[in-house]
C-alpha cells in the first residue's frame, strides 16, 4: 500500500517537473528536492520501527550500546549525506556532491575513533 | 506536508512564468526580473521548512 | 471550517482581479479625458472667435455639455475667475482636479492659462491651438500606454490574485 | 567333534575361575591396601590433587572415592552428573557469546542492507569497516578469555601429570612390569614436559599472533597479510599435529614393542 503511494508522488513529481523545465527550469531542483523529503517522511516511521527493533535486540545481548547507538548515528548521517549527494549530483554540482562526501567521511571516521581503538586495545590485550 | 505542496510550488512556478512573460511583453523586464526572484524566493521558503523538519524527523529517528 | 476558507480565497482573488481591472481603467479614462479637453478647447476657440462672449459664461456652457472631470474643471475656473484673473483659476482649477491626467497633461494645460485673459482674440486663438497641438501629442502618448498596459494591468491582477489564493491554500 | 568339545570345555572353564577369584581373597586384601597407602604416599597425591580439583569436586571428597574405587565399586554416577553440570556452566557461557555475535550480525546485516542501498559506495563501504570492527572487538573479547582458559588448563594439566607419573611408575614397578616402567618412566616424564612446555609457550601464543594477525588481514583486501596469516596458520596446525603423532608413536610403540 505505501508503496504505490510512493510511486504516486514520484509520477506526479515527473509529470511537474517536465511540465516546469520549458518555463523555469531553476524550479525543477525544488521539485525533486521536495519529492525526496515527502517520500522519505513515509518511510521515516517504518525506519524508527526497525531501529527500534535493532535497539531491543541488542538489549537482551551484552553487547554494550554504545557501539550499537555509534553504529546507528553513523547510519543516519550516510543517510543524510547521500541525501544531499544525489541532489547534487541531480543539478550537476558534482564538485559540491564530492565536498559532501569527503565531509561526512571524515564524519564518520572521526565517530568511530573509539571503536578503532577499542579494537587495537583488545589485539594487544590479546598479544601475550 | 503532502502532494499538495508539490502542487503548489508547481503552481506558483508556472504563474512566476506568465506573469514574467506578460510583464517582458509589456516592456517592462526589470518588474519581470522582481517578480521571478520573488516567485524563487517564496518557493524556497516553503522548501526550506520542509528541509528543517526533515532534519529534525531524521536527528530524533537516529538520535544523532 | 473549509467553506469558509475557500470563500476567502474567492474573495482574495475577485478583489485582486478589480484592483487589476481599476488599474487598466484609470489609462483608459486618462485618454478619454484628453479627448475631452482636446473637444472642450475647440469648443472654446470657436465660442472665443465668434461669440465675443466674455470668458467665464464660456467656461460656463463648456462645464454644462462636457462630462464629468473636464466639466469640473471648467466650473472650478469660471467660479474662481470671480475673485482672481482667469490665469490663477485656471491654474489652481487643474491642479485641484481630481482626474486621470499625468502631470505632463496638467502642464501642457496649465501652458495655456498664461495668455487667457491678457491678449487680443487672434492672441488667444493661437495659443488654445498651440495647446491643442501639445494635446494631441499627449493623446497619442496616452494611447500607446493604454494599448500596452490595459491588457497587462488586467492580467497582473488576476495572476497575482491567483498567486497569493495558491500561496494560502 | 572331540577338539571342539575341549575347546568349549576351556571357554567354560574361564569364565567360571576369575568370577570366584575375586571373591575368594576379598578380606586379606584390606590390610595389604593399607601397608601399601602409607607405603606410597598416596596421601599427598590425594592433597596435592585435592588442591587442583578443588572447585570442581567440591562435595567428593577425592580421598573417599579413591578407597571406594580400591574396594571395586566406583560409583561414578556423582562425577557424571558434576562434569555434566561442569560441562553446563562451560556451554552456558558459550551459548551466551553465539547467541550475542548471532545477534551482532542480525543488526550488522540489517544495517547494511540500508547502508548498502546508499548509491555511493565509499560511504558504505566506510559503514562495513566499521561494523566489521565492532563485530572483531566484540568477538575478540570472547576470544581472548578462551584463550586465556586454555592456558591455565594446559598449565594445570602439565603440574597434574608431572605429580602422577612418578606414582604411576612405582605402581608398576610394584606391579611386576619392572623393564616396561623403567624404560618408560624418563620417555613419558620427558614427553609430556616437553609437549606441555610447547603448548604452553610456543602454540598458544603463536595462535594468539596468528589470530591477530587474521583479524588485520581480513579488514582491508588489498593489505597482503593475509597470505601471512595462511602461512602461519599452516606452520601451526603442522607443529600441532606433530605433537600429536610423536605421542602416539611414543606409548602406542614402545609398549607393544619393548
Amino acid at each position: 500500500m505505501e508503496v504505490i503511494k510512493i510511486i504516486g508522488i514520484a509520477f506526479a513529481a515527473l509529470i511537474i517537473i517536465i511540465l516546469l523545465k520549458q518555463y523555469r527550469p531553476e524550479f525543477t531542483i525544488y521539485v525533486s528536492l521536495l519529492t525526496g523529503i515527502i517520500i522519505l517522511f513515509l518511510v521515516m516511521d517504518k525506519l524508527t520501527g526497525i531501529i527500534n527493533l535493532l535497539q531491543s535486540l541488542a538489549n537482551k545481548t551484552s553487547i554494550n550500546s554504545t557501539f550499537l547507538t555509534l553504529l546507528i548515528k553513523i547510519t543516519g548521517i550516510a543517510f543524510l549525506s547521500e541525501f544531499a549527494v544525489s541532489i547534487c549530483k541531480d543539478s550537476g554540482e558534482a564538485a559540491i556532491a564530492n565536498k559532501i562526501e569527503i565531509g561526512t567521511k571524515i564524519i564518520i571516521i572521526s565517530m568511530s575513533i573509539p571503536i578503532i581503538s577499542s579494537l587495537l586495545e583488545i589485539i594487544l590485550k590479546l598479544l601475550p | 506536508m503532502d502532494i499538495n505542496l508539490l502542487f503548489k510550488i508547481a503552481a506558483v512556478g508556472i504563474l512566476v512564468a506568465v506573469l514574467h512573460q506578460v510583464l517582458v511583453r509589456a516592456g517592462r523586464e526589470d518588474q519581470a526580473m522582481m517578480t521571478t526572484l520573488a516567485g524563487v524566493v517564496i518557493v524556497l521558503t516553503m522548501v526550506i521548512k520542509e528541509i528543517s523538519g526533515l532534519f529534525n524527523t531524521v536527528r530524533t529517528v537516529f538520535n544523532l | 471550517m473549509q467553506i469558509i476558507r475557500y470563500i476567502i480565497l474567492l474573495l482574495i482573488l475577485a478583489i485582486s482581479s478589480i484592483i487589476g481591472k481599476m488599474l487598466s481603467k484609470k489609462y483608459v479614462r486618462r485618454l478619454e479625458e484628453l479627448e475631452e479637453m482636446q473637444n472642450a478647447l475647440n469648443i472654446l476657440k470657436n465660442k472665443i472667435k465668434f461669440t465675443y462672449e466674455p470668458i467665464p459664461e464660456i467656461f460656463e456652457e463648456i462645464s454644462s455639455t462636457s462630462n464629468k472631470n473636464i466639466g469640473n474643471i471648467f466650473k472650478s475656473a469660471k467660479i474662481k475667475m470671480n475673485n482672481s484673473n482667469a490665469n490663477i483659476a485656471w491654474q489652481e482649477s487643474i491642479q485641484e482636479s481630481t482626474n486621470n491626467l499625468t502631470q505632463e497633461d496638467k502642464n501642457v494645460l496649465m501652458s495655456l492659462s498664461k495668455l487667457l485673459g491678457q491678449t487680443d482674440i487672434e492672441g488667444q486663438i493661437s495659443q488654445i491651438e498651440i495647446t491643442e497641438k501639445f494635446l494631441e501629442n499627449q493623446i497619442q502618448e496616452a494611447l500607446k500606454e493604454k494599448q500596452k498596459n490595459e491588457k497587462l494591468y488586467l492580467k497582473l491582477g488576476t495572476i497575482t490574485g491567483l498567486a497569493i489564493v495558491i500561496m494560502l491554500c | 567333534m572331540k577338539k571342539n568339545l575341549i575347546l568349549l570345555l576351556i571357554i567354560i572353564f574361564y569364565i567360571i575361575i576369575p568370577i570366584n577369584f575375586s571373591y575368594a581373597d576379598d578380606n586379606t586384601n584390606n590390610n595389604t591396601l593399607k601397608e601399601q597407602e602409607e607405603e606410597f604416599k598416596i596421601q599427598d597425591f590425594i592433597n596435592n590433587s585435592k588442591e587442583y580439583t578443588g572447585d570442581f569436586f567440591e562435595d567428593i571428597d577425592i580421598k573417599e572415592m579413591l578407597d571406594n574405587a580400591i574396594e571395586g565399586k566406583v560409583d561414578n554416577s556423582t562425577i557424571f552428573k558434576r562434569i555434566l553440570n561442569l560441562l553446563g556452566k562451560e556451554v552456558t557461557t558459550n551459548i551466551k557469546t553465539i547467541v550475542s555475535i548471532l545477534v551482532i550480525i542480525l543488526i550488522h546485516s540489517i544495517l547494511k542492507s540500508i547502508s548498502e542501498s546508499l548509491e555511493n559506495s565509499n560511504i558504505s563501504k566506510l559503514i562495513y569497516y566499521v561494523q566489521y570492527i565492532l563485530i572483531v572487538t566484540i568477538i575478540m573479547s570472547n576470544f581472548s578469555d578462551i584463550v586465556k582458559i586454555v592456558e591455565n588448563t594446559a598449565s594445570n594439566l602439565v603440574g597434574f601429570m608431572n605429580i602422577l607419573i612418578p606414582l604411576l611408575t612405582t605402581l608398576m614397578m610394584y606391579t611386576g612390569s619392572i623393564t616396561t616402567s623403567s624404560i618408560i618412566e624418563p620417555i613419558i616424564l620427558f614427553m609430556v614436559n616437553f609437549i606441555g612446555n610447547i603448548i604452553q609457550n610456543l602454540i598458544i601464543p603463536f595462535v594468539l599472533v596468528l589470530t591477530s594477525l587474521v583479524i588485520i588481514s581480513k579488514i582491508s583486501d588489498k593489505v597482503q597479510i593475509d597470505k601471512l596469516s595462511k602461512f602461519f596458520k599452516s606452520r601451526n596446525s603442522m607443529v600441532l599435529r606433530n605433537n600429536f603423532d610423536y605421542i602416539c608413536w611414543n606409548s602406542i610403540f614402545r609398549r607393544n614393542f619393548i
